[in-house]
């Protein structure tokens, strides 16, 4: 076989491979731009947004953990707005979707920012309702079934872009949130984002954030992340983005065996630049080397025991 | 659009020593790196290929030499990273990102400069001094003397370098901001480059806007990606009103000392 | 300094060090008693107890991912009967302390198991009420703030010894399981069981476990399990049992500043059988080397930021 | 009560060859372990000490040399903690855990034993063979001539010993069991020791039940301890009424084949 076809869609919008940034690990484009052509990616996540700039919590902001980290940037960002004006003209010099991710402290907010993005040219509105850096609203969205499916219904009324909501993995049941997102009129379910963690210095006796806890990514939560990814799959009909802790193709293919259309690489950027290519060439290997014609012929075939 | 693209390099190390206790002094052959590198900037240096040690650690450049393509980095073992740094061998790929940030304003015009250093911050200086050619003074703080490292080579570009010693074991005893007092206190210098631990910082910044001379201050912070995308870096820079978080890795980790905002 | 104080209490009863081995890592104590002194360690938690025998799950049991491993056991054990008559009197040659870990599918297997074990010498009974490996019951009741209350409540009726409630991390707040513990009469809690994962196998397209998903444990869990001790510190009065990750005495001592009154030592066993008297050795020299000169001085001592 | 204790113990390199693509052939110094060591047990190995491969490794033991103190062993890389093993060097230390299980039951009373092995399953044979003192029938299967290791080892021992190659590309073609079975048919051997692949293990279990001859059989676990106490390991034994499940590390990895349960 010389290729495979590796185009994925989420919700009619198609990608070109399934590989997207995880957003908040790759800014807007800007500083991987530097070191590969972004056209080469499935899709880009940028940096979650408010509809205010924001100027994120105090530092430190990371911790280094078993096989991942913790971070608490808590949002920092220039604003929806500005995104717009500064950012989208810049993501659309090259070929490849924009996902906005929008964060907000109340559903309102929610929405305005859905409204500001009528217009503005990104494929698709990730919303993350599961955030654990914020304070306010946050975390709290993404963890009661009822309001998923409320603040979902609210949001896609002001949405002309397919809307993904991003679950949050600090529940008790991951499947009636997406279950509820999927009632609420969501496209498309992404998860998992971070789970609250603490990392405690015991030589200066305080945590190691400023922000006493953070949300934890990388390799560590894969196999809950996974766990999650395959749970979802089996209660709703909308595609997954499935995320946490891919490092290469391999653990790529694995979030696709149990049931996403397409994956999310974050942590991995931050140890080699070069990841979300690095998972796109790798997914083509296995698929060339395992003579799989279309990529969309694995999603969700992982066999049960 | 951009043709040639940033990527991380292999860098096989040639030289390593353990200078003091705990105190490595590494080289390693980079043609792409010397070329770029400017002082003040940093490497983001995969320790090592493993999961205990996920993220890359900052490390400045200590000095370069572009013939033999060499750049050299000093560093302290604190943990598990620096650890397994100073446990590679001689021969091996070292899987380095950089250079990487901003760097030190290097202007001839400056009459003479004072570097000042504590600790792990003297390392990037010895490439500033490097690229200076007029006259200067280095002062240089280390806890005590057996931490002493460097003195030979900054000596060789600065022959009154002044070492001094918390413990007062070696050299002058106290700490170097009293030296630099005194230095711009006689208007000896017109322009400071600092780098060491905050406190040593906040005090160069604000003798420096006593005396109304410029200074620059290289930072430090935990780092994620390390090249401004993750924005886990943050510190705190003045704006016409108020203040803003810049990023160390990218915005920094050299700014200008009027610039930077300390907490209490 | 020369020595210090090591002993803590957990409802009365006394430990002469904070190091418990993790139910289930350890069994009877039977196999790591020929690598040491078992009168070494604070309290030895035997392998989770049924009232019936029973053979657990299939194997494969065990799959290793990034800092961590993913298990399936599944109750393997030989009932609490078999455990009074031919286990008991091995453990009681030693000097430490004995806690049961008892499992069930009704309320009603709890309180019978706490019958029978009320004059078989253990000195604390756990209570699991979150292993993710069982069917019936299992996890279930660890997940619900009343069902929580209301077994607690049941099974402390029939028991002579402290109840240690062990609580599941699989839920969206810690904090209300555990004071519905300490509502219901529970005297400690212990978390964290492990978080329920997967891993599949990208080249069978199988999961690795036979029973599909199991439990994670191991260093990738650390920040959470702290994370969780902490914020349960804050809400109840009784003493924690820390645990999740725990591989040395800095962990530890981690653990008990983010609030656990003793800490349990699992998956590190697999990877050194010496690791509890490590953990042990660890704590106290932290100890001397900060002339510390108690060791529950430093409990829930965190400063936050 | 036990006065002297095990522990894992930090035994130096002192060779390694990859003796054929992707297999290497470790030995390793260790008085303790040549001391106690039986054919048949294994070594629980902490491949390197990284969170990237948190659990040891069962390896089996193929031979020792109680003179020179030397404990061999021979491991196929297959995954991360393998080829993490076959990067260690010489002169380091290996952190082993061992010997570790039941093992073959070595009796000279047997007239001719039978050992067959398929593929990873040969290496515990060597050990097996250099135990007996009488004549025996050795049946080596591997997937391709290429992957044919210590053919000279067992030849020393074992002058006739029958190699076959799934491919036929070196000695005899096609499956072992075939020879074996032609062997035990005629009534060569009164006993068989097996270890490889489950197939493998299946087929010589219902050939040996069939004819009436005693069977060993080693098998293979994922493995969390590696000493019992985990309960992970687990395989299915006959009980009278029906099975349980044991384990392959304690009260394995040698088991007698009528005892053993296959899943169909
Ligand atoms: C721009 C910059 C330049 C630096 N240059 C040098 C140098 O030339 N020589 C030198 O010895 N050290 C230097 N440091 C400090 C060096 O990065 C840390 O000592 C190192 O990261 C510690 O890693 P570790 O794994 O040994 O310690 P650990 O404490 O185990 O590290 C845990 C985590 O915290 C981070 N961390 C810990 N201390 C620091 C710190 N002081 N600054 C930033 N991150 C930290 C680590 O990178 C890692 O992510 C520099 C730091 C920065 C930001
Ligand atoms: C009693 C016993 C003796 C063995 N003797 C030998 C030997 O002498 N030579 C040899 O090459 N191999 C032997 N094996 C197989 C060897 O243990 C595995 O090939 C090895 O564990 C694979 O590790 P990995 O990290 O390379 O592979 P990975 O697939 O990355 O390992 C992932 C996990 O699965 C486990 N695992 C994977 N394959 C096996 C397997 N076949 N058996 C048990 N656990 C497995 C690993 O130990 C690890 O926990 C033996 C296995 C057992 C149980
Ligand atoms: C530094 C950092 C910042 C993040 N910021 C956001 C964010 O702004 N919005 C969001 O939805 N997720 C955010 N996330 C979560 C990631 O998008 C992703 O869900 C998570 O990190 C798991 O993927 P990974 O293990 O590949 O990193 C952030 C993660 C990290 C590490
Ligand atoms: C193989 C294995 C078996 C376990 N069996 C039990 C059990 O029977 N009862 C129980 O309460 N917890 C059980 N646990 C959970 C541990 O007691 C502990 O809560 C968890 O492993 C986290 O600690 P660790 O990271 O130190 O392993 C088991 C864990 C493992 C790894
Ligand atoms: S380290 Fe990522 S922005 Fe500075
Ligand atoms: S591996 Fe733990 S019981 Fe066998």
């Amino acid at each position: 076989m010389n290729d495979a076809n590796m185009k994925v869609s989420i919700c009619g919008v198609e990608l070109k491979n399934p590989v997207i940034t995880a957003s908040g690990t790759f800014g807007f484009g800007r500083e991987y731009a530097e070191y590969y052509d972004l056209s080469r990616l499935g899709a880009i996540c940028v940096k979650g947004l408010t509809l205010n700039p924001r100027q994120g919590n105090r530092p430190p902001r990371i911790a280094e953990t078993p096989a991942g980290i913790l971070n608490s940037v808590g949002l920092q960002n220039p604003g929806v707005k500005h995104f717009i004006e500064h950012e989208i003209p810049f993501l659309k010099q090259f070929d490849t979707k924009i996902i906005a991710n929008i964060s907000g402290n109340t559903i309102e907010e929610y929405c305005r920012m859905a409204e500001i993005l009528y217009d503005s040219g990104v494929d698709l509105i990730e919303m993350n309702i599961s955030c654990p850096n914020v304070k306010q609203g946050g975390v709290a969205f993404g963890t009661k079934a009822d309001t998923v499916y409320h603040i979902t219904q609210e949001v896609k009324k002001y949405c002309r872009q397919p809307l993904i909501v991003k679950l949050s993995p600090n529940v008790t049941d991951i499947k009636e949130m997406a279950k509820a997102a999927q009632d609420g009129g969501a496209d498309a379910v992404s998860l998992i984002n971070t789970l609250l963690g603490m990392a405690i210095d015991i030589y200066t006796r305080r945590p190691v954030l400023a922000n006493n806890v953070g949300g934890l990514s990388g390799p560590a939560v894969k196999p809950i992340a996974v766990r999650m990814v395959w749970e979802v799959a089996s209660v709703v009909d909308i595609p997954i983005i499935g995320m946490g802790g891919i490092m290469n193709g391999e653990d790529a293919i694995e979030f696709m065996l149990a049931g996403a259309t397409a994956v999310a690489v974050g942590t991995a950027n931050f140890i080699d630049p070069l990841a979300c290519v690095k998972v796109v060439d790798g997914i083509r290997n296995y698929l060339l080397s395992y003579d799989i014609e279309d990529i969309n012929s694995i999603i969700g075939k992982v066999e049960l025991n | 659009m951009i043709s040639i693209y940033k990527r991380p390099y292999l860098c096989t190390i040639v030289k390593k020593e353990e200078t003091a206790p705990g105190i490595f002094d590494m080289t390693i052959i980079s043609e792409e790196i010397t070329r770029q590198a400017k002082p003040g900037q940093f490497l983001n240096i995969r320790c090592a290929d493993t999961l205990s040690t996920l993220l890359r650690r900052p490390i400045s450049i200590c000095d370069i030499d572009k013939e033999k393509k060499e750049v050299r980095f000093v560093f302290q073992v604190k943990g598990e990273g620096t650890r397994l740094l100073a446990n590679r061998s001689l021969g091996e790929l070292l899987d380095v990102l950089g250079p990487l940030g901003t760097s030190f304003t290097v202007d001839n015009s400056f009459s003479r400069p004072a570097l000042i250093g504590g600790g792990i911050g003297v390392f990037p200086l010895l490439f500033l001094a490097n690229a200076y050619r007029s006259s200067m003074d280095v002062f240089l703080g280390f806890r005590t003397k057996e931490m002493v490292v460097l003195e030979q080579d900054f000596k060789r570009i600065c022959p009154d370098t002044v070492i001094a010693t918390d413990d007062g074991s070696y050299g002058v005893s106290g700490y170097v901001t009293r030296l630099l007092e005194e230095n711009i206190k006689q208007g000896k210098n017109d322009i400071v480059y600092a780098c060491g631990p905050e406190p040593m910082l906040k005090k160069v910044q604000s003798m420096c806007s006593a005396y109304g001379i410029p200074c620059q201050l290289s930072l430090e912070q935990r780092m994620g990606c390390g090249i401004g995308a993750c924005l886990v870096c943050a510190c705190k820079i003045r704006t016409p009103k108020a203040w803003e978080y810049k990023h160390v890795c990218k915005d920094g980790p050299v700014f200008w000392g009027n610039e930077v905002l300390f907490d209490e």
